[in-house]
């Protein structure tokens, strides 16, 4: 039975992908069902009502066994329930938000493709079973982010996303075999991890490991792709690259955390990049102007929060935040794709305003996860950001400042954008002519901003299900410090940006995202256009044209010289053979 | 009767019928089809958990005095079963995408056929003098094939190809005399089981298999394309018609990896133990050099030419460990490596001639008038590039698990060059198939009908060997598991 | 007697060989290899090899040598008026004769001056052959039969002026 | 003048030969350079059969018959290519039919 989680999206990926790209409506109709076959059966396991199949053999040599099979514990659970639930919902959302795309039967396949993915990520039994998983959301995003493939900007950043993907697996990979070598092993097993403790590989398998996640989560420096990814279509970023794939980085970190253990020095790198990441890209969503790319960076900085929590040893804290962040930043994506689908596409806050009024299911919703991400007391977002904090102010004090600094700082984005796009005036004629979007697209929203309030109170139970808090004292300083930060970031937004029409402060730095778009174009890229310009040259001239043409040129040379003889003169080859004849002679008979 | 023998008969046969004017078209797509579900009986019947040879048939073929004695002597295991199931596959899209219009159709498609029979032929060979013979005689239809059918600068480059293999099959043929030559006068023969019996009851000294092995690894490296000895492949490809660079890059080029496999290191431990350094250096400048000599490429095929070229390095890692994780690897990445290839050719044929165009800055948007191509493209593309569920991820896997005790540098050097092939790979697609659609290519059309069918062999073949390795790691790991339990 | 007979048939054989090569006339060419080809006759003689011998009469110096007298009447070719032998074709010539010369008589091995064996089965020479042929090598025999058709038609063919 | 040995016939052979083969060199007329190769295989058959009398052997001789055979069927055609060739070209010259293909 549980084989359904991965059986159902594959099959639909593959019918959509091999028959019914050209039938919308059979594919939209295959794909649907498909997630809804997954969340049942989620739910299913999660009420203990399925049980984890036997594993299969899928490469079984000496020396070598990888298996296909299922872990289905608590962690996989809640993760499973989360993902396949919010799939769901954007499966739904999708039919009206696509509804008028020529391709869309192409999108629900893709679609399924990733679901199938994400669920092999969550349920995989070993490294190498990630790996394979890990890669294939990676191949899906980059689909899904080239879906309108006509558009360059697209295109581009697909590419974009999979070479950054592929930088961290590269160090994925590396950790993966140099586990492998150690422990002689690539299941999830603690005890044979202990061959690691207090080796001193243990910190460069735990970082190895990590750069899987730097890819996926998008953490600094490999976070360049996020923001570009938002050039796909509004369903495909608040599911990848908002709720599931972009935390699949976190739930690995949770997963290989019995390897992270074994070294403290991994996992304060860890703490750190997360804790920088979160600050960076709160900073840079404070003067962006496209509201889906205010939301990418709002979704860096919350995984950044999350892996900060991971260095921490705070895996619960983590994990709550991921679920709740995928409520609630799913919802934002959705609300703001609403926003964006009733404009024709329009993205830029400045050219909104006033929209609220104009969709008030929308506006509503879409405060209330503005709400949670900011960390209002009462909402999701602030029960799980309170844990990672916690966790942060326990083990690694100046992290923990920073990430009540960030909480400041996206409560004061969230902020900005919620009154600039939707009160005040209209400022476009899209804006004045927009109506609410069609029901198929509102009912996800309201599910999600009900899940939004309610995830993060004890009785919904998601920390207890993983297993309770971190042990530790909870200090009073960290309610206090994050109840400040959120009110000041409030009230800097609204006196900001209560009034203004157009960007009344502009930091370059922060608008130019640090710069490293450019710092990346000047050295990575440069530096690898021009060593392969060079060595295509090499290749073309002192090999290609030196060695091989030069050789061809010597004995072509010998030619023109041997062909004076061989004129064609019957007596001369005969002379020549004969002269031949009588040296062999003397040569073989010589006494 | 062995099975394997009506393999050769039926190409043979065929090429018989249209040199006396059947169809060619038709008789080579039977010949090929038919050719195609025997492989796939022999590999139903093939006993699945034992390894060694199976389908054997053995003649005397002829003895002349002095020489050992030549033997007609065939047979597979799991090594050779793989590769034989490509060549019939990747020999019936070779002829199920050829053009069904062509200047001089019946030797075209004899030279196809030829070209297959003399890859089929050495794949099934247990005796050193046929398997020579038989790629020595795949070389000449590839020479005429470019020579006469090819695209730009044909001339050249089929005789510079030629004359590259040419002398690497003459370096080889000297490596080959050097092993017999080192052996007692009795114990000469041409018979691989025999020979490798012989030498594992009485090894050699390593100092003597230094040059035997050196001129093996050079002659077989060259066919290979080995870096430095690369120049022929990628523009020899890039100006082949598309089915002689299906095959050639797809399957004959196998055929010194074959020999490496099946000849120089298992007879020659010794030499290899000895010239490993050089080799993993070499291999190295496969995978980086040429890698990030692919990324300059402004053509789509010299690019997959030396793609082509580039995936070679990690084979040869996956021989220089000779473990069992790594030799398995090798034959699935050889086996997926030709499906890929043979896709990527394919498509890059049809795109040069449906478009017109082949450089990248003239190429772009495709994928809207031809999705198929586009699909197939990207398919073969995320193979070569190592994406799991296509063959060539679980192949490379097992090369990157069985070097890396051994040699954990130079493997992760090799493992760069899957973000390498990534860069280049994506950027193809983008700039052929992905972004804006020139005007001039306004009215491409796409492949339809039964046309699709070769690339949707290719693509499911692709695919199955990807989601279950096991297909041909049942026949595969047992196979090896038994070859190098002889050394 | 042997002894004179060896010699006297060898300075012919030699001598005329050296007149067909050194004779301008194509006829006389020709004559003068009729002369070799009955020395050589003489010589299979000396040697036992009658039947030999009496081929050599009837296929060379009957059939063969008229071909090439035919030949040379049919194309009507003169002597080399223009051009004779050039001094470089006669010193290479000459070059060729000594160093194959010198080359054949160092490559004899000493035992060959020694070897005065007994004549074979005079008697029955014809016979045995005639078995041999007729027994051991009846393929061989039969190919080169099928060698003559096939040597006949392609003559026919060649020399037809339009085929 | 005693006996001739196996070496005086070998050494006779081996002189026919050279003499020849040295009037294919020096000869530039076709038909005569086909007259001078008639005295290289008559010389071969010299050698033949002195070594099939000073080893007794009949097959020897028998080898002999089957060269005449050959030697006629090859002036036979030999001569019938000389005769197509002087149509074409209206010589015999070896100098001036120096292309390999028309």
């Amino acid at each position: 039975m549980a084989w359904l989680l991965l059986l159902a999206p594959l099959s639909s990926a593959f019918l959509v992908w091999v028959a019914l790209r050209r039938h919308p409506r059979a594919s939209q109709a295959v794909s649907i069902t498909a997630s809804l076959i997954t969340f049942l059966t989620a739910l299913g396991i999660a009420l203990g009502r399925i049980e984890a199949p036997a594993s299969l053999a899928w490469i079984d040599l000496p020396g070598l066994r990888v298996e296909i099979g299922m872990t289905l514990d608590a962690l996989a659970r809640l993760m499973l329930l989360m993902v396949t639930g919010v799939a769901f919902l954007i499966h739904v959302y999708s039919l009206g938000y696509m509804a008028e795309d020529p391709g869309r039967g192409r999108f629900f396949g893709e679609l399924s493709l990733f679901l199938a993915s994400m669920i092999g990520i969550i349920v995989a039994t070993n490294f190498v079973m990630m790996y394979i998983f890990w890669e294939l959301v990676g191949v899906s995003s980059y689909l899904l982010i080239g879906f309108w493939f006509e558009k360059n900007s697209a295109a581009d950043a697909a590419r974009k996303a999979f070479l950054a993907n592929r930088v961290g697996d590269f160090g994925f990979l590396l950790g993966i075999l140099t586990f492998w070598a150690t422990c002689g092993t690539v299941a999830f097993h603690p005890e044979a991890a202990r061959a690691l403790a207090g080796n001193w590989l243990a910190p460069i398998v735990g970082l190895l490991l990590f750069c899987g996640c730097v890819g996926k989560s998008a953490q600094i420096p490999l976070h360049v792709w996020l923001p570009d990814a938002m050039e796909g279509p509004t369903p495909v970023s608040a599911l990848i690259h908002a709720a599931t794939m972009v935390a699949a980085g976190v739930y690995m970190l949770c997963r290989i955390f019995f390897v992270l253990e074994l070294s403290p020095e991994a996992l304060s790198v860890i703490a750190w990049t997360g804790g920088i990441t979160a600050l960076v890209a709160a900073l840079i969503a404070t003067q962006q102007n496209d509201i889906k790319r205010v939301l990418a960076y709002s979704t860096m900085s919350q995984l950044g929060y999350m892996v900060l929590a991971v260095g921490c040893s705070g895996t619960t804290a983590a994990m709550f935040h991921l679920t709740t962040h995928g409520f609630f930043k799913a919802l934002l994506f959705m609300g703001a794709g609403s926003v964006l689908h009733a404009l024709h596409h329009e993205q830029d806050i400045w050219r909104m305003g006033g929209v609220g009024r104009k969709m008030p299911l929308t506006f509503v919703t879409f405060g209330i996860g503005a709400a949670a991400l900011s960390g209002i007391p009462g909402l999701a977002g602030f029960f799980s950001k309170e844990e990672i904090l916690q966790v942060a102010a326990r083990s690694q004090p100046v992290l923990f400042w920073m990430a009540a600094f960030t909480a400041a700082l996206t409560a004061f984005y969230m902020t900005r954008i919620t009154l600039v796009a939707f009160l005040g005036q209209p400022r476009t004629d899209v804006v004045r002519h927009a109506k609410e979007s069609p029901l198929v697209m509102g009912l996800p929203l309201i599910v999600l901003a009900g899940l939004a309030i309610v995830a993060g109170y004890p009785f919904f139970g998601i920390v207890r299900y993983l297993g309770g808090q971190e042990a530790g004292e909870n200090s009073l300083l960290v309610p206090a410090a994050s109840l400040t930060a959120v009110i000041l970031g409030l009230v800097a937004g609204a006196i900001g940006y209560g009034r203004a029409s157009r960007e009344p402060i502009a930091i370059p730095l922060f608008q130019r995202k640090f710069y490293f778009d450019e710092i990346y174009d000047w050295t990575v890229l440069k530096l690898q256009e021009e060593s392969a310009r060079l060595l295509s040259w090499i290749d073309q001239w002192i090999i290609g044209f030196v060695l091989v043409r030069g050789g061809a040129f010597v004995v072509s040379l010998g030619g023109e010289v041997l062909r004076l003889v061989q004129a064609g003169n019957l007596r001369e080859y005969a002379f020549v053979f004969a002269l031949g004849a009588g040296g062999l002679l003397f040569l073989l008979f010589g006494r | 009767m062995s099975p394997l023998t009506i393999l050769l008969v039926v190409e043979a046969s065929a090429i018989g019928l249209i040199l006396l004017g059947a169809p060619a078209r038709r008789v080579s797509l039977v010949a090929a089809g038919v050719n195609f579900l025997l492989s796939l009986w022999i590999y139903a019947q093939f006993p699945s958990g034992i390894g060694g040879w199976h389908f054997v048939e053995n003649h005397s073929w002829i003895a002349l005095g002095a020489l050992p004695e030549i033997r007609y002597h065939v047979g597979v295991d799991g090594i050779s079963l793989p590769l034989v199931l490509l060549t019939t596959l990747v020999t019936l899209a070779a002829i199920w995408v050829s053009p069904t219009q062509i200047k001089r159709a019946g030797e075209f498609y004899s030279y196809l056929l030829l070209l297959s029979l003399g890859a089929l032929g050495a794949f099934v060979s247990l005796d050193l003098f046929f398997f020579y013979a038989f790629h020595e005689f795949a070389l000449i239809p590839t020479f005429l094939l470019i020579g006469i059918w090819g695209t730009e600068n044909r001339q050249f480059v089929s005789l510079q190809l030629t004359l590259y293999l040419g002398l690497g099959s003459l370096v080889l043929l000297a490596g080959i005399i050097a092993l017999l030559g080192v052996l007692p006068a009795e114990a000469r023969t041409f018979d691989i089981p025999r020979l490798t019996e012989y030498l594992r009851d009485n090894p050699i000294s390593p100092r003597q298999q230094l040059v035997p092995f050196a001129l093996l690894a050079a002659g077989f490296g060259t066919l290979v394309s080995l870096f430095p000895f690369h120049s022929w492949a990628p523009f020899g490809y890039a100006s082949a018609p598309a089915p002689a660079a299906m095959l050639h890059a797809g399957v004959l080029k196998k055929f010194g990896l074959y020999g490496l496999l099946r000849i120089a290191i298992p007879l020659l431990p010794g030499g290899a133990e000895a010239w490993k350094p050089w080799i993993l250096a070499l291999l190295l400048g496969n995978v980086l050099f040429v890698g990030l000599t692919t990324i300059a490429q402004k053509e789509l095929p010299a690019m997959l030419g030396f793609s082509s070229v580039m995936h070679m390095g990690y084979l040869f890692l996956g021989l220089m460990c000779w473990n069992a994780l790594g030799v398995s690897g090798v034959v699935l990445l050889m086996v997926a490596h030709g499906l890929s290839a043979a896709l990527l050719f394919a498509v890059a044929g049809e795109v040069r001639e449906r478009a017109g165009e082949i450089s990248f800055a003239e190429l772009g948007g495709l994928a809207r008038r031809m999705p198929f191509v586009a699909v197939a493209f990207l398919v073969g593309s995320f193979a070569s590039v190592g994406v799991p569920g296509l063959a060539n991820f679980p192949g490379e896997l097992l090369i990157f698990f069985g070097a890396w005790k051994s040699q954990p540098l130079i493997t992760a050097v090799v493992i760069w060059g899957i973000v390498i092939s990534a860069v280049y790979q994506l950027r193809a697609v983008r700039s052929v198939f992905y972004g804006d659609l020139p005007q001039h290519l306004a009215e491409t059309v796409d492949v339809e009908g039964s046309k699709r069918i070769p690339y949707a062999l290719l693509m499911a073949a692709l695919l199955i060997l990807g989601i279950w390795p096991g297909t041909l790691l049942g026949v595969v790991g047992p196979g090896v598991k038994e070859f190098l339990s002889l050394y | 007697m042997e002894g004179f007979l060896f010699w006297f048939l060898a300075v012919v054989l030699l001598g005329s060989a050296v007149a067909v090569v050194v004779n301008r006339s194509p006829v006389a060419s020709a004559l003068s290899l009729v002369t070799t080809i009955l020395a050589l006759a003489g010589l299979f003689g000396l040697l036992g090899a009658y039947f030999l011998a009496a081929v050599q009469v009837w296929v060379y110096a009957g059939a063969v040598m008229v071909l090439f007298l035919f030949i040379v009447m049919l194309l009507d070719l003169k002597a080399e008026e223009a051009a004779p032998i050039r001094t470089l074709g006669m010193g290479a010539g000459l070059l060729t004769v000594i160093l194959l010369g010198a080359g054949f008589w160092h490559a004899i091995p000493a035992s060959a001056w020694e070897a005065n064996g007994a004549r074979a089965e005079e008697a029955n020479n014809a016979a045995s052959i005639g078995h041999l042929l007729f027994g051991a090598y009846l393929l061989p025999f039969e190919a080169v039969g099928l060698l003559l058709l096939v040597a006949m038609v392609g003559v026919i063919v060649l020399s037809k002026r339009d085929v | 003048m005693g006996t001739p040995t196996l070496g005086h016939y070998l050494v006779l052979s081996g002189l026919l030969f050279a003499i020849g083969l040295a009037g294919v060199i020096a000869r530039r007329d076709l038909l005569i350079m086909y007259m001078c190769l008639e005295i290289m295989l008559n010389a071969a058959n010299l050698s033949l059969v002195a070594f099939s009398r000073f080893t007794q052997q009949v097959r020897g001789e028998v080898f002999v018959f089957f060269v005449i055979t050959v030697a006629a069927v090859e002036v036979a055609v030999g001569l019938a290519l000389l005769v197509s060739l002087y149509r074409m070209k209206r010589t015999t010259k070896a100098e001036e039919i120096t292309a390999l293909k028309f």
